[in-house]
């Protein structure tokens, strides 16, 4: 596999570590809804298909990415500064 | 080696025993030395399939979705245990083309947490009289599996969990560097290794069993108690009756059953969504794995790297067959990545340097179903009518009898058997993990 | 002052090794700057992070990543998101810099004892890196000036290409030896000498 | 008689001459020789024995497809198994063995399970060896015993036993262009996308260039096709954007066009250079890939088709055209298509006889007619081969009259020859192109299986493609002269004489499967063709079915009554032709792992420290002093630092800066403690959960700043806890203004341990005090030490008074020298990992052991450190049923009663009974307690400190260690903490 880290560069497998599913949402700290937090730190949607995921580049820049791609082919759709696109999503 | 100096006698024994047991047996397909010379006599031209090919029928008593290990040993043991033979077996490519076909045949019990010592103790049990139970050679070699130690600190931990196995009964050996070097040469065992061998933690009843062989075994007992094996018949979705689950839709027409079992290993995921459930603590991850050319014997063990994660053995064919870790991410592709494959060399050579000149011949990928603990789930639910075998990670090979034993009895009874009441779904809201790595819902890491 | 001793000792081995039939391949060397210092902005600060490092060094940096640049004995190059490195052969600079860099700027940290500055120069020092790193060190890919985080298995390294043939490495300093190790057994083929 | 080399023709370089020797006899070759070509210019007919039946079996092929010719290469105490012969390049003194026959190649006693043949059929195993149920060969005891002599019959070539201390290597190389094949497909490719400037790799796994053109006798643009490949590659050379890999075969084709490639740079030289590898494996990034990888002949499976003497049309076609060798004197030609009839004609021009060509097909083209002519041969359409014979070698054919498909009745007629050239058509090497997992498609007029779509960028060129005249593979830029070939093979893959006896006829050559396989799996109902492949092992043997696989599916299709469209292939899988484990591992051969060192490793070294490999660190274990056992040393080495003072290198510990305005907020959220409140110049012991609410990491975290941090974390969770960090900060709080940048080799630590510490310091730390006032417990103070700057935070692992000493690393040495100095009059000891665990067990302090990712804070007591006030990172979840539950193993203190040594990992249990049984927990860490003068241990049981006083038993099977012990308090030595305080 090849991800185009966005400050990178396209980078070798390798040099990334698979940080997993991106498609969870932490519970507010405050929150003691314990089955929010059970689907929060053990349920996976595990799709078929485009997957919303977490990489670090972490044998680069270090930062971590968000990333789509395709568990079935694993042709990757899209990349981005996973700090920037979550700062740009929780400014919306 | 005390085998051999007995072995005149022995076989004659054998021989003659089995012969006597086989002739006192009632079927006629029954497989021994004497049906294969006869065969042989006659060009070979009366075998019959070890399985039948039948057409769907519209409804069944228990569907078994997944023609993999632990659905056919499900099927099986339903027939055999419970008397359930009303059952059929779907498979939506051809049989045994799952991680049954593909993993690195590794059975052991070597577990450190009672829950999984017990259940793979089990399992070790009815490996152990498996090819006469289904009489079918699945070749299982207790050849030992060794589990090498690289620093004081496991030493340590290979003996509690060595003290865990002895405390249910089990049977583990600690060894020393010694003993080590004399049990397995071409080890690196000089001083100056990166990760030098100090010892390690030996099951002596553990070993290797021929993967295809235990699918078909399976499908040939199942389906001689009247079991339907349906091959090329994919699951497409469940029939509905409110919450209750009565059927399935495939593309080989409706089957209905007044139970459905679900036991698909890597694809839990895809299934499951069928049914309407999105969410599981489970992730597919690709494994792969490797065999070598084929070799003059070299390593009579199966032998475990401590320094990373490694596992390596010989097949009866010759082949080194070998694996290590996930490729890490979550895939449903069954092919792997080039940095993990030099990965696993590195460390199959950190072990083995002799084995630089071996040459890789072939090498592919299974996808698992990581769990969130590293430990399986056998329920009943989580809809009813429905029950769900998965979560098996790397492991589930070794488990194929007595996930199918389990799995059978929860089918039968509704309920789980005490062997399996701790693999439960909902362990994981209520805090009871069954996490032997300590990693944590990190899957790639179990 | 104290000296800061080298991690490469006692396998720093001046002169030519390796295969000499071709002559000398590359030039292997230390360069033990006195100041290596990270520079990490907050985010939208960029800007004015850069600037500073322009004011203190008179190194100007390009807003693209992994922009470098070099004088005499001061280089500077951007590595990952919103963070730079600062190098300078005098000691001293982190403190210069941790001056001028308030805290809604972003923060420094000195690391000029925690890197290991090696320098690989030569006609194949491209073939040399190639051995080690997955990255394409062709001048088109990697031009004069830029720099890479990369890593060699779990030796993390920033590449700053200092000249045509010239690269810059920056290997944590625990690893350095090691690496040093391979470093050499793979110039070996070319012939090398360590300066 | 036999094969030799022809007088003349070939391009080897008959003026050198080179020594090799096969199974210890010595012969000689040319320089452009394989060690195949050689072999049968030697006259040798049998190479190896085959898997199963042990079957003599000669050269069959003339390239990586082969089957049969597999040789161990050796060299010096290293032996490399299974090479096909025809991918040795011959070199002077090379050493072969052949392989699979015992006592020698010539009489080999696994020969008689041949006789055995219809018993050792497909799966019969499966069948066997169950043994008897009862008694003492039950179980699987019998299978083993019969298992030890399967294994040693089975397996082809030894490998050794000796470490490989050849080099191998990694190159990364990038393209824009990556042609696979040198053929003229290959070549045109790469010519043409060079010229456009592109950057451009063209690899071959063999060591020439050109493919088939290196044997043909075709003409290109009026130059011979081999001249013509050396004019265009010596062109290509001089291209700065073009690059040769000779020797190097794409093996791999990965996601994304990412390819493996494995160059054997030195196999073929007597000795490598300097600082030369064996094997090189390159990871290969291209923009396009251009497949041009050829085809492989198939041959045609009919009885007794696997003697010696029998191979491929090409191949006898390239012994003779490449390397002037006759594979016989009197060749027939057995063929379903017209490409044989040129191998006639190049066989018959390098002085063979051609005795007859035997054509399946009723009536074939006129330049077909032609070719036979011209080849002198007589031409026999509407036959097939039935049988063979030949003890050693093949001495004569039989033929009988072909048609619809099916072997007529009647008159047999034999052939006396000595080689039966075959054809059964050709299969495009698809391999690479099918590897991410399409189905290859059939295609019915050239039957065979044509590449898939494409997956990844890349096209195909050539005989790849199925287009297989070198006119079409090298495009309308160049003239042609090459013998017009109808490349459409009759669709006959098998002759199945019935009624006679006539041998086996063998479809998987190396593996021995037959025919007659392939329809008992039928028959068994293995029929989907990944079934016959597992059952029969049907191209699973080194060549992976190269050129036996469609034959296979074919005869298959037919059982099954079904077109081979249908049947479809069995899935194609890295690697293409085998590859050195060696060449994969690389670099990392000989250096699984770097050496991570502290500033004072060569110190500790020459103080006889013995060092312990924690994950990539070294640290010192205990020093030796003389002649002492490790218990010796580390109570000597434990008991100084309670006596006086001691001095321990702490550099590993992992390091992180946290800095910035959110430093402190951020820290609240990772600790389960609170850190907003910590002043500044004052250190606090932090822990860390996992989100479940599990113990993930502890470590003391010193404020520097107001914001700014400095955490440690244990050694061995460094990186982990750093990765935690950076995760966080990125994907949960991207708004919190947090840097976290590793440190850990920026300071080199040392910790002074023992009621003289502070004594130590006062003597040698300048520009700060060091009293109580100016550095209380947990207190940071900045000073110098002979000159060196340097950060002082007084906390103790050890219970004693104590300090750590933060420097930069690279003045490590000096300060470290410099405390010696100080603490040399109070007898300062520098101690190991040992007495540093000894230190904390009597203390009760908690690390790896116990922090082992399955237990809670409340396990190891630490629930004093959970925050009410705040929530962090697993707070939610640490109270749920299964971690407060009253059964949980919790931290207790051990003391054994025996006055014995206890050991990590020995389980407790309430009893000692015949059996092991009951174990309610497990030791963790153990120690001789200088301090208490016995042999104690901090242990994880069942109920916890319910239990203190009470009696219980170490069961400790696996080490036969067995006896009472006293459940205690894990708090054992001055609980009070009146000694660090002090
Ligand atoms: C490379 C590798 C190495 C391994 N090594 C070991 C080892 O050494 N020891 C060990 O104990 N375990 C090992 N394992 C794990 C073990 O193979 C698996 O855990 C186990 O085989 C899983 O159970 P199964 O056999 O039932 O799964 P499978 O064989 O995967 O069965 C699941 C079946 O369900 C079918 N299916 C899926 N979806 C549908 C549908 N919609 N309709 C119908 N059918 C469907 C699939 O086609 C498949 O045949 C390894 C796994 C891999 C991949
Ligand atoms: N029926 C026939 O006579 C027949 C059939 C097929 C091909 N051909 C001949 O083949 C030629 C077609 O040209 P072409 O260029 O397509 O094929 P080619 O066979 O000439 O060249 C293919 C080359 O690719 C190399 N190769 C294959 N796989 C490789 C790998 N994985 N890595 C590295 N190298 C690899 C081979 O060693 C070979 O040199 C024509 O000359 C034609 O006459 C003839
Ligand atoms: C234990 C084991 C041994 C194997 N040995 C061989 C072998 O000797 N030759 C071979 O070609 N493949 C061997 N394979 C691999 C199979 O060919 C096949 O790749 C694997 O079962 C996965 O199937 P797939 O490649 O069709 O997806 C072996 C597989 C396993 C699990
Ligand atoms: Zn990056």
């Amino acid at each position: 596999m090849l991800i185009a880290c966005p400050y990178c560069g396209p980078r070798d497998l390798s040099e990334f570590t698979y940080q997993g599913d991106a498609n969870r949402t932490r519970p507010h700290p405050m929150s003691n809804d314990q089955s929010a937090w059970n689907a929060y730190v053990y349920d996976r949607v595990n799709t078929a298909g485009d997957h919303r995921e977490f990489w670090q580049h972490s044998g680069g820049c270090r930062a971590h990415l968000a990333v789509v791609r395709s568990t079935l082919t694993h042709e990757i759709k899209s990349v981005a500064i996973a700090r920037e696109s979550m700062n740009r999503e929780a400014a919306k | 080696m005390a085998l051999y100096l007995r072995w005149p006698a022995g076989v004659i024994y054998t021989v003659a025993q089995s012969q006597r047991f086989i002739r006192a047996g009632t079927r006629m397909a029954e497989y021994s030395f004497l049906s294969l010379l006869r065969n042989a006599l006659s060009g070979n031209e009366d075998w019959k399939p070890a399985w039948r090919k039948p057409d769907p029928r519209p409804s069944y008593d228990v569907i078994v979705i997944g023609g993999g290990g632990h659905g056919l040993s499900t099927a099986y043991y339903l027939a055999k245990e419970h008397g359930i033979t009303n059952v059929a077996v779907l498979e939506k490519g051809y049989l045994g083309s799952g991680n049954i076909g593909r993993n690195t045949t590794i059975v052991r019990s070597n577990y450190l947490l009672p829950d999984n010592i017990r259940f793979y103790e089990h399992s070790m049990k009815l490996w152990e009289n498996l090819s006469h139970d289904l009489n079918y050679n699945v070749m299982f070699s207790q050849r030992g599996v060794l589990n090498l130690a690289h620093s004081p600190a496991q030493m340590d931990e290979h003996a509690r969990r060595g003290n865990a196995m002895r405390h249910e009964g089990g049977d583990a050996v600690l060894l020393g560097r010694g003993e080590v070097a004399r049990m397995v040469p071409g080890l690196d065992m000089s001083a100056t290794a990166r990760f030098p061998v100090l010892g390690g933690l030996l099951q002596p009843r553990a070993g290797t069993a021929r993967h295809d062989a235990v699918a078909w075994g399976y499908a040939r007992g199942a389906d001689r108690r009247g079991v339907d094996i349906l091959e090329n018949c994919e699951v497409t979705g469940f029939l509905r009756e409110g919450e209750r689950v009565v059927g399935v839709t495939t593309t080989r027409g409706e089957i209905r059953a007044k139970k459905v079992a679900v036991a698909v290993a890597g694809s839990t995921g895809r299934v499951m969504k069928l049914a309407g459930i999105d969410d599981l603590p489970i992730e597919s991850h690709v494994l792969q794995a490797f065999v070598s050319e084929s070799l003059k014997p070299l390593i009579n063990q199966v032998v475990t790297f401590g320094g990373g994660h490694l596992y390596v053995s010989q097949s009866d064919k010759g082949g080194l067959v070998f694996g290590g870790d996930l490729d890490g991410y979550n895939t449903y592709a069954q092919r792997g990545n080039l940095p993990l494959v030099e990965e696993v060399m590195s460390e199959l050579l950190a072990m083995f340097p002799n084995l630089a000149r071996v040459r890789l011949l072939r090498s592919w990928g299974g996808v698992m179903d990581m769990s969130m603990d590293g430990s399986p789930i056998i329920t009943p639910g989580p809809l009813p009518g429905m029950f769900l075998n998965c979560g098996w990670c790397y492991g589930g090979f070794k488990a194929t009898p007595a996930s199918g034993w389990c799995f059978a009895h929860t089918i039968a009874r509704g309920e789980a058997h005490p062997l399996n009441a701790a693999f439960t779904l909902d362990r994981f809201a209520r805090g009871i993990l069954i996490d032997e790595k300590g990693q944590g819902a990190t899957p790639k890491w179990h | 002052m104290v000296e800061i001793v080298s991690p490469l000792e006692p396998d720093y081995r001046r002169g030519a090794h390796g295969n000499r039939e071709g002559g000398s391949g590359v030039t292997l060397s230390e360069t033990q700057p006195g100041s290596i210092v990270q520079l990490a902005a907050w985010p939208g600060q960029d800007e004015a992070l850069r600037k500073v490092i322009q004011t203190v060094t008179g190194l100007h940096l390009d807003a693209v990543p992994g922009a470098g640049a070099i004088v005499e004995n001061t280089a500077a190059f951007g590595f990952a998101p919103g963070r730079w490195l600062v190098v300078d052969q005098a000691e001293g600079r982190g403190e210069t810099l941790r001056d001028r860099i308030g805290s809604d700027l972003g923060t420094v940290c000195d690391l000029s004892h925690g890197r290991t500055a090696i320098a690989v120069e030569g006609e194949r020092a491209e073939r040399l890196l190639s051995k080690l790193y997955a990255l394409d060190f062709s001048a088109g890919a990697f031009p004069v000036g830029q720099a890479k985080s990369t890593a060699h298995h779990d030796v993390f390294t920033l590449i700053h290409r200092t000249g045509v043939d010239r690269f810059d490495l920056y290997v944590y300093r625990s690893f350095a030896r090691s690496f040093w190790h391979l470093l050499r057994a793979s110039a070996e083929e070319f012939g090398y000498t360590v300066e | 008689m036999s094969p030799r080399r022809a007088h003349n023709g070939g391009r080897i370089d008959r003026a050198t001459r080179l020594r090799f020797t096969f199974d210890g006899t010595a012969m000689t070759g040319h320089a452009g020789d394989t060690l195949a070509s050689a072999l049968l210019a030697n006259g040798i007919s049998v190479v190896g024995r085959s898997f199963k039946y042990h079957r003599p079996r000669g050269v069959f092929s003339a390239g990586i497809e082969e089957p049969n010719a597999l040789v161990t290469v050796i060299r010096g105490k290293l032996r490399e198994p299974n090479i096909p012969a025809t991918q040795i390049e011959l070199y002077d003194g090379l050493t072969v063995e052949s392989q699979n026959r015992f006592p020698s190649l010539s009489f080999d006693v696994g020969a008689l399970n041949s006789l055995a043949g219809n018993l050792f059929a497909a799966g019969f195993y499966y069948k066997t060896f169950m043994g008897p149920v009862v008694g003492p060969l039950k179980g699987t005891r019998f299978w083993m015993f019969c298992e030890h002599f399967i294994r040693r019959a089975a397996g082809l070539g030894r490998a050794g036993y000796e470490p490989d201390t050849d080099r191998y290597e990694k190159m990364y190389g990038f393209c824009d262009v990556l042609v696979v094949g040198s053929g003229p497909a290959g070549l045109m490719a790469a010519k043409r996308a060079a010229a456009t400037g592109k950057r451009v790799f063209l690899a071959e796994q063999e060591a020439e260039f050109g493919g088939t053109l290196r044997w043909k006798s075709a003409t290109i643009d009026g130059l011979p096709a081999a001249e013509w490949v050396a004019a265009t590659i010596a062109e290509l050379a001089t291209l700065p954007n073009v690059t040769l890999l000779p020797r190097t075969t794409v093996w791999g084709y990965y996601d994304d066009n990412a390819l493996g490639a494995l160059e054997r740079v030195s196999d073929h030289k007597a000795h490598a250079a300097i600082g030369e590898p064996r094997h090189r494996h390159w990871t290969i990034r291209a923009g396009d890939v251009v497949l041009a990888t050829g085809a492989f002949e198939r041959p045609i499976v009919f009885p007794g088709n696997d003697r010696p003497g029998i191979m491929l049309a090409s191949a006898a076609a390239r012994y003779a055209s490449e390397y002037g060798v006759l594979p016989g004197e009197r060749i027939a030609i057995f063929a379903n298509n017209d490409s044989a009839y040129e191998a006639a004609l190049a066989l018959k021009d390098a002085g063979a006889e051609i005795a007859a060509i035997i054509d399946v097909r009723a009536g074939v083209s006129l330049s077909a007619r032609e070719l036979a002519r011209e080849a002198g041969a007589e031409l026999l359409l509407g036959y097939a081969v039935t049988s063979t014979s030949g003890a050693r070698r093949l001495r004569e054919i039989e033929i009988q009259p072909f048609a619809d498909g099916k072997v007529k009745d009647g008159a047999t007629r034999a052939i006396v020859v000595d080689c039966l050239a075959v054809s059964g058509g050709w299969s495009p090497a698809i391999h690479l192109a099918s590897q991410a997992g399409h189905a290859p498609q059939w295609d019915e007029s050239l039957r065979a299986f044509l590449p898939p779509s494409p997956t990844q960028r890349w096209t195909g060129a050539g005989a790849f493609t199925g287009a297989f005249s070198a006119a079409a593979a090298l495009g309308d830029d160049h003239a042609v002269n090459e013998p017009e070939i109808e490349y459409e093979p009759a669709p006959v893959f098998e002759i199945h004489p019935t009624g006679k006896k006539s041998g086996k006829a063998f479809v998987d050559l190396q593996h021995d499967v037959t025919a007659s396989d392939i329809r008992l799996a039928h028959r068994e109902g293995f029929q989907s063709v990944e079934h016959l492949k597992r059952y029969t092992t049907l191209g699973m043997a080194t060549d992976q079915g190269k050129s036996s696989n469609v034959p296979g599916l074919a005869i298959m299709a037919a059982a099954r009554g079904l077109p081979i469209s249908e049947v479809g292939t069995t899935r194609f899988r890295p690697p293409f032709s085998a590859v050195s484990l060696g060449a994969l591992a690389a670099d990392r051969h000989g250096h699984f792992k770097p050496q991570r060192l502290t500033p004072m490793h060569d110190w500790h070294l020459a103080r006889g420290a013995r060092m312990y490999a924690a994950g990539l660190w070294y640290r010192p274990m205990i020093y030796g002093a003389g002649g002492e056992t490790v218990e010796q040393a580390y109570v000597r080495e434990a008991r100084a630092v309670r006596a006086s003072v001691g001095i321990v290198d702490v550099s590993t510990l992992g390091k992180i800066a946290v800095q910035g305005p959110d430093a402190a907020e951020f820290l609240d959220r990772v600790y389960t403690n609170m850190f907003s409140t910590l002043p500044v110049h004052k250190a606090r012991y932090g822990l860390m959960l996992r989100e479940e609410g599990i113990a993930f990491d502890d470590g003391t975290t010193w404020r520097l700043g107001e914001h700014d941090f400095l955490m440690t974390t244990t050694t061995a969770n460094a990186g982990k806890v750093m990765q935690h960090l950076e995760y966080y900060l990125d994907c949960v709080w991207p708004d919190l203004r947090v840097h976290v940048t590793s440190v850990t080799d920026e300071w080199a630590g040392a910790a002074v341990a023992g009621p003289n510490a502070r004594r130590v310091l006062e003597a040698c730390v300048e520009s700060t005090g060091v009293d109580n006032d100016a550095l209380p417990f947990m207190g940071i103070v900045r000073g110098e030490i002979a000159g060196a700057p340097v950060m002082i935070c007084r906390l103790s692992f050890s219970g004693e008074l104590a300090y750590e000493v933060y420097c930069g690393a690279g003045h490590g040495q000096h300060v470290w020298d410099a405390l010696m100095a100080a603490g040399q009059p109070f007898g300062i000891v520098p101690y190991g990992l040992e007495a540093l665990g000894t230190l904390r067990i009597e203390k009760g302090h908690v690390t790896g052991a116990e922090i082992d990712g399955r237990t809670s804070p409340r396990d190891l007591y630490l629930d004093w450190m959970l925050s009410k006030k705040k929530p962090y990172i697993g707070s939610a979840m640490v109270d749920r049923e299964g971690l407060v539950a009253p059964d949980r193993i919790s931290l207790v203190g051990i003391v054994a009663l025996d006055d014995r040594p206890l050991q990590g990992g020995g389980h407790i249990v309430e009893q000692l009974g015949e059996e092991p049984r009951g174990s309610i927990g497990h030791i963790t860490g153990f120690c001789f307690s200088p301090a208490l003068g016995k042999y104690i241990a901090l242990a994880l049981v069942k109920g916890g400190k319910a239990r203190h006083g009470q009696r219980a038993f170490v069961s400790d099977p696996v080490r036969n260690r067995y006896g009472p012990v006293e459940i205690v308090s894990h708090h054992f030595f001055d609980p009070e903490g009146s000694r660090m305080h002090g």
